[in-house]
């Protein structure tokens, strides 16, 4: 089936990403004056209807979430933009953010529309400055326009500071309103209890591009792609040892080897050329063997069976000379690293799983770390902590993929 | 003062736990975070549940950071700005009319009062513009529950009850007292002070605040002590002060005060003391009032050495148990009055604190319910307890609410007076004094530990002041009063306006900050006005 | 006094009052579930995760400090997730702290039969008391980092806000800012941050000196109720005496006054007490 | 007792910072704002931070010190952020640092992912991205950054 376009935009545009002219092509001004026309509620069914799921990771049936926002008893009511793509292996925000940020853009509004909010965050990683230029010129351009402001609602872009954690998104809230990005403890879930303590809706990036596109045309169009349990495409992006590393749109329910080997796609494994393993999903991701890759399609049900998650959509590929022993101890690093530290399991918890990942004693001490993972899968207070051994316990749960043990050093640790 | 002519008795309407469920709480010349920090706790709980903070006070404080709205006023101006509060709230209607002709009396007379101020007038008077203050009295009359509390800097001038009607007007106006919630509470500044007042330590008042005036009170005293009773009020420090200057007092027992240092004139404090006959000093120092007296007694902590009770500025009873042994021949101050009486002929037994207590809540019925037992399982209790079944009264005069009130709580007009002293070319400066959160008074209990921030005394004053006395941050400097000169470190701060500076008195042994004060005196209250002198600064040569 | 709600615990019925913490609700029929960060007078932390119990439905489990119960909830509490989860907290914290003087802690180590060296030898906390002023010490090689004193010195309490969490993960850190110390920053003193202290990381300067020089005996130690003698809120003291001299004070948790908090005269100022001196007798 | 701000720095900051609002809310966009106009925070800056926004010293500190990409290196050296993470270590970026430290006034920092794992080994000198870094490529971006 092969590469989809329909939220990255074909080469071959003729107008220029930040420009009005983007909107009019892409039919974004039609698909926001349709939701005006319709009114909130037909449009919320519609998004009910399409079957759009949270594309951040978590999944989470959009028109749901729009619903319980918009219902919750409030009259403040916030949208945010969680553009805080900082997720290891994790680059399709950013794509989609360079080569078309009107789509997102128009999606913030429809979703500020329907929910009744009035305020906007688009909250930026640190470390996309330029993407966060191109936004604030987006913005400015919608309010020239004026979809944005006055009567409408105001959009503010907030930029982080280098915090993988903000992502998660009670600590985003936390990160806007000046405190610490420490994540909160739900429920209250957001839909409720959110920023300022008022009715918040956050969605990814993807998912407000996917909302642009399903209002510039139909349901049915919508569904065109995708398996009727998850409907639509997904952005993934694969990086490692393949011929063309990159973001790309493909169908949900496409095989994971298709993926890699077609040729208008990843173009096959580089390397060695022979695939050791594929770490789906991110550094909270899960590895898939070889075999496993061979059979399993890029849908949520199939992958859960291995344990398996599409998450930020990340696909990290190794060929067979790399010691995933190494990979989990870089991943371990990353966690130890941006560990918020508010609680016990994930503040001490990677520190230890990183020392005895470093000190070369990931199988003789087995049992140790998967203890001490599920400790910190059940225990931790948010996601963060609760993904991050996953990848590790992945790894331990498939003993084909063990090595003769490495000392980490040598791998210049 | 002001309560107890209004209300019938001297005591905060409202319990600290009322802080929590309100709308709008108005400190005005108030420092709690500083001088009363566990009350600014409660504060502070209320304003996390959505409570409006409103101070008013003529400095920036630990208090106004968390306020969310500070009104800077000008010292010794609060009438003014009470004065335009009720003119606003009366010209918009915005008055409980239901309350004021049901549980008020005197409103007309109090309306007239009112009608020259407004917002404007005032604000050329406080220095707060006539919107904020217009705004500040939408917001009290409004909000649904509201509470005003005050301290010294309402009740150290020489106008001191006139300023309490004043705030005590406004709740009148408005019904924000006697229900929850909504009320009127002084915050007092020490420990016991209301303990006294319930005691009838004052010179018209016997225990209870029942009228030295009221003869049948006088009779159930008279039969119970055995011994005729005076049926006019006795005098008050003020007057003591002026007998002892005209020599009709002669002699001068005090117990637990150091006048010397905590009066205000001090030059002039001392001269009377010098010609006394007799002065017997009872306290735990030897204080440099007790170092003037004839006999010194020497005492026991009351809190740590002796058995009690202590009441709180919000009407608790509290128990109080000695944890330790006194020194030496230290006896509790209970022991020591006895064996005076007996010395001089009356045959008192040694009973303990807990019989004195006995006695006194059978005579007065505010406090008749409260036993030593009750007091200790429910962690103090609130008067009015008028019986051993009675929970306490964390609300006072919720029979405003009633449908018939009888007596109505009268209006009290009160008009502004500038502060006796008001800066000239000669003393260009006002000088107000309050506390330091870390020091007490006049230092005798403070200056035991070592805090951190112990650097002795000095004093606040505004950069462009002092950059234009030529005043380096730090200098120390002449402050020179009517009365008296000090030398004290100047330092600079944004905590004070332009013109006014800032000292406190707890470091008595190095900067004497109340030979400066002036000692004019409210003539109902009797307190010194410590909250306005006017001040000459000088640089050292 | 609002609606009742019914839920199930270890397979037990309770019913509790609409808004009670799951916690709250174990209490009630004696089910005793560990607690390090929770204070009874502050905001839930949920840092510890010494709580957490098994709700059915529930991804991961759940930290009963702060979950509010709910209608038909199915709590368990001993599962072996459960128990996995608290022995793991219980080792964690042991391999970086001094857990000499938290007894909580310690009784944590037990229940959850902890191995207090199983994840040892890595990154600790070890680092030197911090003793810059003559009311309180900070030995932070015994910090958990449980929120409590941030609370109390912010809005639960105090609302100075001299202290916080700097940092992240690992190296996060009770911090008065840039490592300032005690005077240098915006500390008043009160102590309120001792008071709740569950570890002994913060501790009265004279209580540190006594069990320094192996004074201190709790056996040896009277505790009597009274009223502080400053200024007029009336907040309830417990004095510590050893020997006939005060050498703590404190204030109970469950006083209307003070819930526990004290400022820094009523806590530290009373060494005019006993200035054997101060009066020629 | 909280830092001495003086007057003049308080002042320049709350003319730095007039235009925003200054509630809680605006913590982030402040402390930005400060870095890019004085190259780095300071204690003294957060003082007068909190002087301006009436927060807490050590609530600012709290903040300020979770943040990886806040500066905090006076003399306004060039900063590079080398990703060490998987996908540029495969890629050999963490050759990167050594070969960098020789440049008068720069500062290397490891990165985690910057999310240019197709593109990578990825640096960000300043603000600016640099793709398929090389020792060559840096380089030149440190001296536009220098220079320009």
């Amino acid at each position: 089936m092969g590469e989809v376009r329909r939220l990255l935009p074909q080469a071959d545009r003729r107008s220029v990403a930040v420009s009005w002219d983007r909107v009019v092509e892409r039919g974004f001004d039609k698909a926001y004056q349709r939701v005006l026309d319709m009114g909130s509620e037909a449009a919320i069914a519609e998004v009910t209807a399409s079957g759009i799921m949270g594309r951040g990771g978590a999944a989470f049936p959009t028109g749901r979430k729009w619903d319980s926002v918009r219902s919750s008893p409030g009259t403040a009511k916030y949208v945010v933009m969680n553009a805080d793509e900082s997720e290891l292996g994790t680059f399709k925000d950013r794509a989609l953010l360079e080569q078309d940020p009107m789509g997102p853009l128009i999606g913030l509004l429809i979703a500020a529309h329907c929910v009744g909010a009035r305020q906007a965050y688009c909250y930026i990683r640190g470390e996309y400055r330029e993407v966060e230029t191109a936004l604030s010129q987006s913005i400015d351009i919608l309010r020239k326009k004026g979809w944005v402001g006055g009567e409408t609602v105001d959009v503010e872009v907030r930029r982080g500071a280098g915090a993988y954690i903000a992502g998660e998104e009670t600590a985003l809230f936390n990160s806007i309103e000046g405190k610490r990005p420490e994540p909160r403890v739900k429920p209250p879930f957001p839909t409720v209890k959110g920023l300022f303590g008022a009715p918040t809706l956050i969605q990814n990036v993807e998912t407000l591009a996917n909302i642009a596109v399903l209002f510039a045309h139909d349901v049915a169009w919508f569904r065109q792609y995708g398996t009727p349990a998850t409907p639509g495409t997904k952005l993934v992006a694969i990086s490692g040892h393949v011929n063309r590393p990159g973001v790309f749109e493909v169908p949900f329910g496409v095989p994971l080897q298709e993926i890699i080997d077609a040729d208008d796609l990843a173009g096959g494994i580089a390397g060695t050329g022979h695939l050791q393993a594929v770490l789906l999903g991110g550094a909270a991701g899960t590895f898939l063997s070889s075999a496993e890759v061979a059979e399993v399609p890029l849908d949520y049900g199939p992958l859960a069976k291995h344990g398996a998650s599409i998450g930020s959509g990340a696909v990290m590929v190794f060929d067979d000379s790399v010691d995933l022993a190494w990979v989990v101890t870089k991943l371990a690093h990353f966690f130890a690293d941006e560990s918020c530290g508010q609680c016990v399991p994930c503040r001490i918890g990677t520190r230890r799983v990183l020392e005895i990942l470093r000190d070369g004693n990931t199988w003789q001490r087995e049992s140790d770390l998967r203890e001490l993972g599920l400790a910190m899968r059940d225990a931790s207070i948010c996601g963060l902590g609760q993904t991050a051994p996953m990848a590790l316990l992945s790894m331990l749960d498939r003993p084909y993929l063990r090595r003769v043990e490495m000392k980490g050093d040598e791998h210049g640790e | 003062m002001g309560l107890a002519t209004v209300f019938g008795s001297g005591g905060g309407t409202s319990s600290y736990e009322d802080f929590h469920n309100t709308d709008l709480i108005l400190l005005v010349g108030s420092n709690a975070a500083e001088a009363h920090p566990i009350i600014f706790h409660h504060i502070m709980k209320g304003v996390h549940r959505g409570a409006e903070l409103v101070v008013v006070d003529p400095r920036k404080t630990l208090t106004t950071r968390r306020a969310h709205d500070h009104l800077q006023i000008q010292i010794g101006s609060d009438i003014a700005l009470a004065n335009a509060m009720a003119h606003v709230i009366i010209r918009d209607g915005l008055w409980h009319r239901d309350f004021v002709a049901r549980a008020t009396s005197g409103f007309d007379a109090y309306a007239a009062s009112v009608a020259d101020w407004a917002p404007e007038r005032a604000s050329g008077i406080t220095g707060i513009v006539a919107e904020r203050i217009e705004s500040l009295a939408y917001r009290y009359a409004t909000a649904k529950r509201a509470i005003i509390g005050w301290t010294l800097g309402i009740t150290e001038h020489h106008n001191a009850v006139d300023n309490v009607f004043g705030l005590i007007n406004l709740a009148l106006l408005t019904g924000h007292v006697g229900r929850p919630g909504s009320g009127l509470s002084p915050l007092r500044g020490q420990n016991n002070v209301q303990g006294g007042g319930d005691m009838g330590a004052l010179p018209d008042r016997l225990p209870g605040f029942q009228s030295v005036r009221d003869p049948e009170v006088r009779a159930k005293f008279e039969a119970a002590w055995g011994a005729p009773l005076a049926s006019e009020p006795g005098l008050n420090q003020t007057q003591m002060f002026d007998a002892m200057q005209e020599g009709h007092l002669k002699g001068l027992y005090v117990i637990g005060e150091n006048p010397i240092d905590s009066e205000a004139n001090g030059h002039h404090t001392r001269s009377l003391f010098e010609n006394l006959d007799a002065l017997v000093v009872q306290d735990i120092f030897m204080t440099a009032t007790a170092e003037m007296a004839d006999v010194v007694f020497p005492a026991r902590v009351s809190f740590a050495e002796s058995d009690g009770t202590y009441t709180n500025s919000e009407r608790r009873v509290q128990r109080v148990k000695a944890a330790r042994q006194g020194p030496g021949q230290s006896q509790d101050d209970v022991w020591i009055v006895t064996a005076l009486a007996r010395a001089m002929g009356v045959p008192w037994e040694f009973k303990g604190a807990a019989s004195v207590f006995d006695e006194m809540r059978h005579l007065a019925p505010n406090f008749r319910g409260m036993t030593y037992e009750r007091l200790e399982k429910l962690h103090g209790m609130q008067w009015p307890v008028p019986s051993e079944d009675h929970p306490g009264s964390p609300v006072l005069h919720t029979r405003l609410w009633e449908k018939q009130v009888n007596p109505k709580a009268p209006f009290t007009s009160v008009d502004w007076q500038p502060p006796v002293e008001t800066p000239t070319a000669e003393y260009p400066f006002m000088l107000t004094t309050g506390r330091r959160l870390a020091f007490y008074n006049t230092g005798v209990q403070s200056n035991g530990y070592d805090h951190p921030h112990n650097i002795g005394e000095w004093m606040e004053i505004h950069p462009h002041d002092a950059e234009m006395l030529g005043v380096a941050d730090g200098d120390t400097v002449a402050v020179i009063s009517r009365r008296g000169r000090v030398e004290v470190p100047a330092y600079y701060s944004l905590n004070v306006y332009r013109g006014a500076v800032f000292m406190s008195f707890h470091f008595p042994d190095h900067v004497e900050t109340n030979l400066l004060s002036i000692d004019a005196t409210d003539p109902k209250s009797g307190t010194a006005e410590f909250k306005a002198t006017a001040v000459r600064i000088e640089t050292r040569q | 006094m609002g609606n009742r709600i019914t839920l199930t615990i270890d397979g037990q019925s309770v019913s509790v009052a609409e808004g009670t913490t799951v916690h709250a609700a174990c209490e009630q029929v004696d089910t005793f579930v560990p607690t390090l960060c929770w204070h009874e007078n502050l905001s839930p932390a949920n840092a510890c995760r010494a709580c957490v119990v098994e709700v059915k439905g529930s991804r991961t489990l759940v930290a009963s400090c702060s979950r509010v119960a709910e209608e038909g909830m199915v709590i368990e509490t001993s599962t072996p997730r459960v128990a996995n989860a608290r022995r793991v907290v219980a080792e964690l914290l042991t391999s970086t702290t001094d857990y000499s003087t938290a007894p909580e802690l310690l009784d944590l180590i037990e229940m959850s039969s902890a191995d207090t060296r199983r994840f040892a030898g890595g990154a600790s906390w070890e680092q030197p008391v911090k003793d810059d002023n003559n009311l309180y010490i900070r030995d932070l090689s015994k910090c958990i980092l449980c929120y409590r004193c941030v609370e109390a010195c912010g809005d639960d309490a105090q609302n100075t806000f001299a202290i916080t969490v700097a940092g992240r993960g690992f190296d996060s850190r009770i911090d008065a800012g840039f490592g300032r110390t005690l005077p240098e920053s915006d500390c008043v003193f009160c102590g309120n941050c001792v008071a709740v202290c569950p570890t002994g990381a913060l501790m009265e300067k004279t209580e540190w000196t006594l069990r320094s020089e192996n004074k201190w005996d709790d056996n040896q130690i009277t505790t009597t109720e009274t009223i502080c003698s400053y200024c007029g809120v009336g907040c309830q003291l417990s004095l510590h005496v050893l020997d006939n001299q005060i050498v703590k004070v404190s204030s109970p948790m469950d006083h209307p006054v003070t819930h526990g908090m004290l400022c820094v005269k009523g806590r530290y100022g009373y060494q005019f007490v006993q200035v054997e001196d101060h009066m020629p007798v | 007792m909280a830092v001495n701000t003086g007057m003049p720095l308080t002042e320049r900051v709350a003319a730095v910072v007039a235009d925003l609002p200054k509630d809680r809310s605006q913590l982030l966009p402040t402390l930005w704002r400060l870095a890019d106009h004085f190259g780095c925070l300071s204690p003294s800056l957060l003082a007068a931070v909190s002087e301006v926004m009436h927060i807490p010293y050590a609530e600012i500190y709290g903040v300020a010190s979770f943040y990886a990409l806040l500066p905090w290196d006076p003399g306004q050296p060039v900063i590079v952020r080398v990703c060490t993470d998987v996908m540029c270590s495969l890629k050999n970026s963490s050759e990167l640092p050594t070969v960098l430290k020789d440049h008068e006034g720069v500062v290397v920092k490891e990165s985690p992912c910057l999310g240019q794992c197709d593109l990578g080994p990825a640096a960000l000198v300043g603000s600016r991205v640099v793709r398929n870094a090389t020792p060559g490529n840096l380089a030149a971006e440190i001296g536009e950054m220098r220079h320009g």
